[in-house]
């Protein structure tokens, strides 16, 4: 019920109740950067892990990122709540499919244009890991209908928007879309279709028929010669602005710092460094580590003093990375009328 | 109808010229004329056609055309030649029989591009034997020459971004759109969240942030240096009043002491002798949504509230109060007087409070909706530069000159999109402003004063986002999603590791954003040549309640359930930044104890 | 007459020649980053630039790396004279075609297993680029076969290569290999193949005659599709290993010091911060500000107070990058015997 | 003919299983056993064979057998399937009807791999109805299980840098192969270049060094901590008595030193007196290379020097001169007085200079073949020590610390392939050695330091770059190309910046190699879908004599011209290392006058 804040807005349009846990809500329990779970919020509900046993009525009312100890007799474990985001459900759904992560669907909600109010058209459903992020994207005025081919998934879709409370914004329909095409009733419908099937150039007549003018088409395909096919079909089905695009997120690593607050002497050093900060050329970054303040601003001498500013800090990319999700084209229905 | 509606007079623009280069068109005039291309052409043909049209610059390069069936696409669907370009040189001008004068004659006699194009193609030496592939680059590159197309693009966030980004990337520190759009995904932007904004990115996130709240929640535009951040990209969108109207601007100094006096439960009691300063507090009037009705029904009938741009006050020189509520560029056009109406938090404390635009009238609640707004700058730099010579042992000269303003906020002429545009933007719904200042309604202030931001979006590249995040901390809800932009690594890791070892924050990730355009065509498909090498950095995570808060810690911690101090914190008018220090994650340096659990 | 160390070694396999400049070498004339010439050393001959008139007579038995001075009166003008190397030559030759640069270079050098003695085929020659890092590779003892479909082209790569001193090391034949595969002579001959042809796919069963067993094949292709042709023409040619790689170079820039040198209180607290370096976990990296020496190195502390660690550094990847260059698909061929 | 030879006994080989996982094979024993991915099986069959031919174990998993044509690929070639996996579900195991048991015993049935997976195929629920795509995938899941091919690779640097990066990247700090090529075409390593290394990347870099030099030249792998760094991939390479023999090593502070007494032209002269220390002081003597053919001689014939590995003794106890010479490992596989023998730098003045395994016999000059190896260690540590303390203030402490070394070096058991190694591996083609030492020839020693080093490569993450840049400055001739790699950018990046300001140096990149390997199948083209995230940083340039050179350092630029300086610093041990710092880019910082001519 608590997935969007715009589901539980008052009446000034912003919403209250994201700040504590009701019974109902989504929560994302994170035990570790890479062990967090999605539990749905009950008066008897118990969630165990290897740190004990907590009782979900303990968790009511506390306000969402706050620390719950285990409710065993001695017990020190000790798990956090998170306001489930798309971001974190992406991380903690269960795998119906191979599904988008954070930069494809960054990438499909910003070109799509999606706004508060639009209609999306999807298929499939998949996991649902993109449906969330269209949702949250067109709510709370707009709408999704999203079409998976297998009837059970279509179902376990459609009950998890339930839970989350998106069922008014989301429509899951079970359907053969490289098959059938879109329902005829959404033609001219849409201000965004979004497809991620094996043979996506079959829709793509189907989607014209469904946008408006301006409309923008997206389509997900892991390997180049689908994209080649439907870049075809794209071209001799009045669409324009073709570009593909790869997109990935590269993450940083080995962030560590040499911790600070050591000595005296050093907290010494830095302010003299600080000293001659302000006569640093305006195009330089600001620095951590002997230069820190950026000149002429209010906060950062301030900041870098509370910083400390003894530590220092390496990074480098990530070993081990995410080598291809798959290629995203993007085409705009042309204006013809 | 369009999925953007129609072009209509007023009306910001982005003009795409040949799918290569964005401008952005402000106030579209139908008298005016606008550049494309080469050409300066009459924009009258652009009224009232839809967003997205496409338009052809005529063959004498007067006029405008509009092209109502997509023109085609002349590319070469083999998949094999049997020729090659081996013995071919290039000299591009040797090998063309026609003389740049007869080209000239041909343009001159009204010839279309295209049938340039051909007789270009008919009398070059080579064109015959290249290979098909090469044929149709050569005709590629001669439309770019003699062909010229215009697609008007509604503004949003995103293709305003991709224009600054290709115009002038150091203006908005090389945030690409795939940067942003990460970001609002981070941060969790969506309808009905309170998210603050601090950045000096031409207003890129700040559009970003408004466009998908879609009038419901709350943006901050939080301002720290020593005047509003230009907000170019929130003015340059057709953003109507309801959209408009979740935005506000607040200095950061100020926000800080409202979230203390909030936390205190202060905030809507009158409480004079607290604080050293004293100036006209007025109380919150929920009398605002009326007036802000009752300023629509003034206004022409409009289709769709969402998607109709506001009318806006064509000239500033004698704004009324009403008018300055609905101008969204108008309201402080002036000088002297009327610029004041943007320095809210800066003057001394003796000046009273008042805007020459919205001094009176029915929105007195938009001009001093910031309710510490009196507060004497000089005695928080004086504090500020006390705390951080406390902390550095001897830092306060430094902090001193940080904080140092100058005494009137001297403006600067912000020309990213290289089209001719106003010194200042006017303020948004609420009233009247100065540049990049936009006055919060009561309700929203309180909420996010309250219960805190969802969200956080941050790029300031100058300021260290250590600092920043440090500062902004006690306005973040637990549970808040924040991403932080720079085009540098070194400093958002340098704040990654604070924000590790503080235990403030999880789900910490430092990224960069890696997008690849590749042209798709039958046996041509590859990554394109050249591309951008850098979109930037994010680091991005989420606030929580530290576990192993200490006792102190759990102590500012019940701030955010507005549980009172023990001590009197009145005397100390800096405890609104000093305790996001303290609070921040500054102190805490522990073992992991556990692995999160 | 310089372009290799090894052609101008002396008995015991060590140069002796690369040290100072004589008539006839290829001098790298360096004015900036982006403007260097290559010029040949004679005594006659003249250089003439913005700053002035170069007399070569001045630069010879001048030490590479020097720095010369205008003859003109008074001017003040100079230039720096470098030794040639493969990576200079690319940088500052004429371009008759496209050329390969350094990514890919270093990638067909490498993983062609090219060493002293190879013998490897190359087509075409195109400007040359490419070819002199083959030569330098299987220099003294190898050969490169490099073979070029235009006359002209051909003839230009032949005079450069003797120009350089190469003639012993390279070959250049003028033929059009995509239509007549290489000459019979070649067949069992090669350790390498290198093709950037517009149909490498064509060439392969020829390629697959020269190789021997083990030896390896590379394509340079700029479009994915010539690479899926020739991908399947190696699997049915006996060739196995197939794999495609895309490399680029990604440049840092922006790396901007602020100087150091203006205080002594900097330098004490450099001291002081080094001092507790030791005590530095061993798995970070060495820190230029605050904490410069890698533990128990004995160059380390007395380097890092040379370099007075007072600089802060800045860096961001090029705004401007070269996108895409080409795939290179590299093959085996299968040990059948 | 193969491309490259035949497999031999006592070879190092690189085993690549089902083109995934390389590991490596030191000296080959025909009697031996191999591990093949999960089986042990003997290693006859591979000798004789060609390097780079393919293997397959037995359907019993016992043996190897020889595959004299290339397997079919079983690619599907359609372009595109009517089918589609639209109602299948990913349950693997119970969509297969054979159990485990059953699978199990079509094993033990002796039936081929190929069997198996056909039968595998027919019984699943759910294979024919996948698309032809989802077939191949499938079945090339299953060969993985149940085919194991070995294709046996001649171990080369590039292969060697493919397989420590696979299986322990932080042991070469994630140098990837392709930063190593590149790293190679900067520092323009070639045949008859005179390369100066500096790394503890597992040898890597000096091994790719000695490979491209192919026997003409000289590598010098410079030691700059306490011992000698691991060269573990040089000794992994098959490499012939000459291609090795261009290799050396020297601890940096006596090359300094003798680069030092090179330029005051004392090096070939006995200076007794202005030493503090003295020691046993060997004229270089040039009957070395006679030496050298006679143990060839020795050796049994072969059939191409350059391609067939030098045999190796296979103990070690009783080594003689002529053997410690010829052996490659063996030479000081035991302890205590063996040891000794690598630690030509590190024992105390007053014990002599000699070596069990080669200190008499013909071999003498291989022994002390660094001219000024007595130096007094101590005399070196205070040296530095006070030259740190004069420059810094208050670094003395540090720089000792630093300096300080444990009086026995520590060997540590480097076991990077995985694979059972020897915990040392014997000296290079000139005579017998300790862990990582290989000894220089006169004529190399004498080239590089009356010359200079034409190129240098440097891997040595712990250690600051401007640093290292700086020592090892005096030992580069001008002109001389250098490419440093870091997994960090901003050491380099710090380094990077000093260098242009010091001016001593053109061409400065700093560079990250970014490489994307891709699956190329019909319909399936795509990069791989995981691949390595970092290959680290290059940064690279060239050495010039700095245009703007001021008297006193035209006076030190001259020291490379075999000038004499004109004060003697005979008193001072330590010039060899202070040079370094004056010469190096630290002193000179000015605002560059001219853009570079």
């Amino acid at each position: 019920m608590n997935f969007l804040a715009s589901t539980s807005c008052t009446g000034d349009g912003l919403s209250t109740s994201s700040s504590s846990i009701k019974e109902g809500d989504c929560v994302i329990v994170y035990e570790g950067m890479n062990s967090m779970k999605a539990v749905y919020v009950s008066t008897k509900g118990r969630y165990d892990n290897r740190f004990g046993t907590f009782k979900h009525e303990s968790w009511i009312g506390k306000p969402f990122g706050s620390k719950v100890t285990s409710s065993n007799k001695g017990a020190s474990g000790w798990v956090l709540l998170l306001r489930p985001t798309p971001e974190l459900w992406t991380q903690v759904l269960r795998h119906r499919t191979q599904i988008l992560y954070l930069a494809d669907i960054s990438m499909v909600v910003t070109h799509l244009d999606l706004k508060p109010g639009s209609v999306v058209l999807e298929s499939g459903t998949g996991s649902g890991s993109l449906t969330h992020s269209l949702v949250r994207a067109v709510a709370p005025t707009g709408h999704v209908h999203t079409f998976e081919f297998h009837a059970g998934r279509a179902e376990d879709a459609a009950a998890e928007f339930k839970q989350h409370g998106l069922s008014g914004l989301v429509t899951v329909t079970q359907r053969n879309i490289e098959e059938l095409g879109f329902p005829d009733t959404l033609h001219g419908a849409a201000d965004g279709v979004f497809l991620d099937l094996p043979a996506p150039h079959k829709v793509v007549p189907s989607a014209a028929a469904c946008l408006r003018p301006n409309g923008r088409f997206c389509a997900f395909s892991p390997c180049i010669e689908q994209v080649q096919r439907t870049a075809e079909a794209l071209s001799s089905s009045g669409f324009t602005d073709l570009i593909t695009y790869e997109c990935l997120l590269r993450e940083c690593e080995d962030v560590g710092g040499v911790a600070g607050g050591k000595t005296g002497e050093k907290a010494g050093a830095v302010g003299t460094s600080a000293e001659t900060a302000c006569g640093q050329e305006a195009n330089e970054p600001p620095q951590g580590q002997g230069q820190g303040a950026a000149p002429g601003c209010a906060l950062a001498a301030a900041g870098d003093a509370a910083v400390g500013r003894s530590r220092v800090v390496s990074w480098r990319p990530s070993a081990e990375a995410r080598g291809h999700t798959g290629y995203l084209i993007f085409a705009r229905k042309f204006v013809c009328g | 109808m369009a999925a953007d509606g129609l072009i209509c007079e007023g009306d910001h623009l982005v003009l795409d010229v040949n799918g290569e280069k964005l401008s952005i068109v402000q106030k579209l005039k139908a008298t005016g004329k606008i550049r494309v291309g080469k050409f300066l052409v009459p924009a009258a043909p652009l009224i009232g056609a839809p967003y997205g049209a496409l338009f052809e610059v005529t063959n004498d390069g007067r006029s405008l055309q509009r092209v109502l069936l997509p023109p085609a696409d002349e590319i070469t669907r083999i998949a094999e030649t049997e020729k090659n370009n081996s013995d071919l040189f290039d000299r591009n001008t040797e090998n063309q029989k026609l003389t740049q004068e007869q080209i000239e004659e041909l343009k001159k006699s009204g010839k279309a591009g295209a049938e340039i194009i051909q007789a270009l193609c008919s009398n070059s030496a080579t064109f015959q034997n290249k290979t098909e592939f090469s044929q149709d680059k050569y005709k590629k590159r001669k439309a770019k020459k003699y062909l010229t197309y215009l697609t008007v693009r509604e503004p949003c966030a995103r293709i305003l971004c991709e224009a600054y980004y290709d115009k002038a990337p150091e203006r908005v520190y090389n945030l690409r759109h795939d940067s942003l759009a990460v970001m609002m995904s981070l941060a969790n932007v969506a309808a009905g969240a309170k998210v603050l904004v601090a950045e000096q990115c031409m207003g890129v996130l700040t559009a970003a942030a408004v466009e998908r709240l879609g009038g419901v929640g709350a943006v901050c535009g939080l301002q720290v240096d020593d005047r509003p951040a230009p907000l170019d990209a929130v003015r340059q969108m057709n953003l109507s009043v309801a959209q408009r109207s979740v935005l506000f601007t607040a200095p950061a100094g100020s926000l800080l002491r409202d979230k203390e006096a909030a936390v205190r439960g202060q905030l809507f009691r009158n409480s004079g002798s607290d604080v050293a300063a004293n100036g006209k507090r007025n109380e919150p009037q929920e009398d605002k949504p009326a007036a802000e009705e009752e300023q629509q029904q003034q206004q022409p009938p409009v289709t769709a509230a969402d998607e109709t741009p506001p009318p806006r006050a064509a000239a500033a020189a004698t704004a009324t109060a009403v008018e300055a509520a609905t101008s969204a560029e108008g309201g402080a056009e002036g000088d002297g007087g009327t610029a004041e109406a943007m320095e809210v938090d800066e003057r001394p404390v003796d000046q009273p409070v008042s805007t020459s635009a919205a001094g009176d009238g029915d929105a007195p609640v938009a001009v001093t909706g910031l309710f510490l707004v009196t507060e004497n700058a000089l005695l928080v730099e004086e504090a500020a530069a006390a705390a951080a010579a406390a902390r550095t042992g001897s830092g306060g000269e430094v902090a001193e000159e940080a904080v140092g303003r100058p005494p009137a906020a001297k403006e600067e002429q912000v020309d990213v999109g290289g089209e001719p545009r106003q010194r200042r933007g006017g303020g948004g719904g609420g009233g009247g402003g100065g540049y990049g200042a936009f006055l919060p309604r009561p309700e929203h202030l309180r909420a996010v004063l309250t219960s805190g931001f969802d969200s956080c979006l941050v790029a300031l590249p100058r300021v260290h986002p250590t600092a920043l995040l440090a500062a902004v901390w006690p306005l973040l809800a637990p549970s808040a999603t924040f991403a932080v932009f720079s085009p540098w690594a070194q400093p958002l890791a340098e704040a990654m590791s604070h924000l590790q070892t503080s235990r403030n924050a999880v789900l910490l990730q430092l990224q960069e954003s890696w997008l690849r355009p590749y042209q798709v065509l039958p046996s041509r498909t590859h990554p394109h040549m050249t591309c951008s090498g850098t979109g930037g950095y994010v680091l991005s995570g989420i606030k929580i309640i530290p576990p192993d808060a200490t006792p102190l810690e759990l102590q500012l911690q019940f701030l955010y359930q507005s549980q009172t101090l023990p001590s009197s914190q009145n005397q100390q008018p800096s405890i609104g930044l000093g305790k996001g220090k303290e609070e921040g994650p500054t102190e805490v340096r522990k073992e992991e104890g556990q692995d999160g659990g």
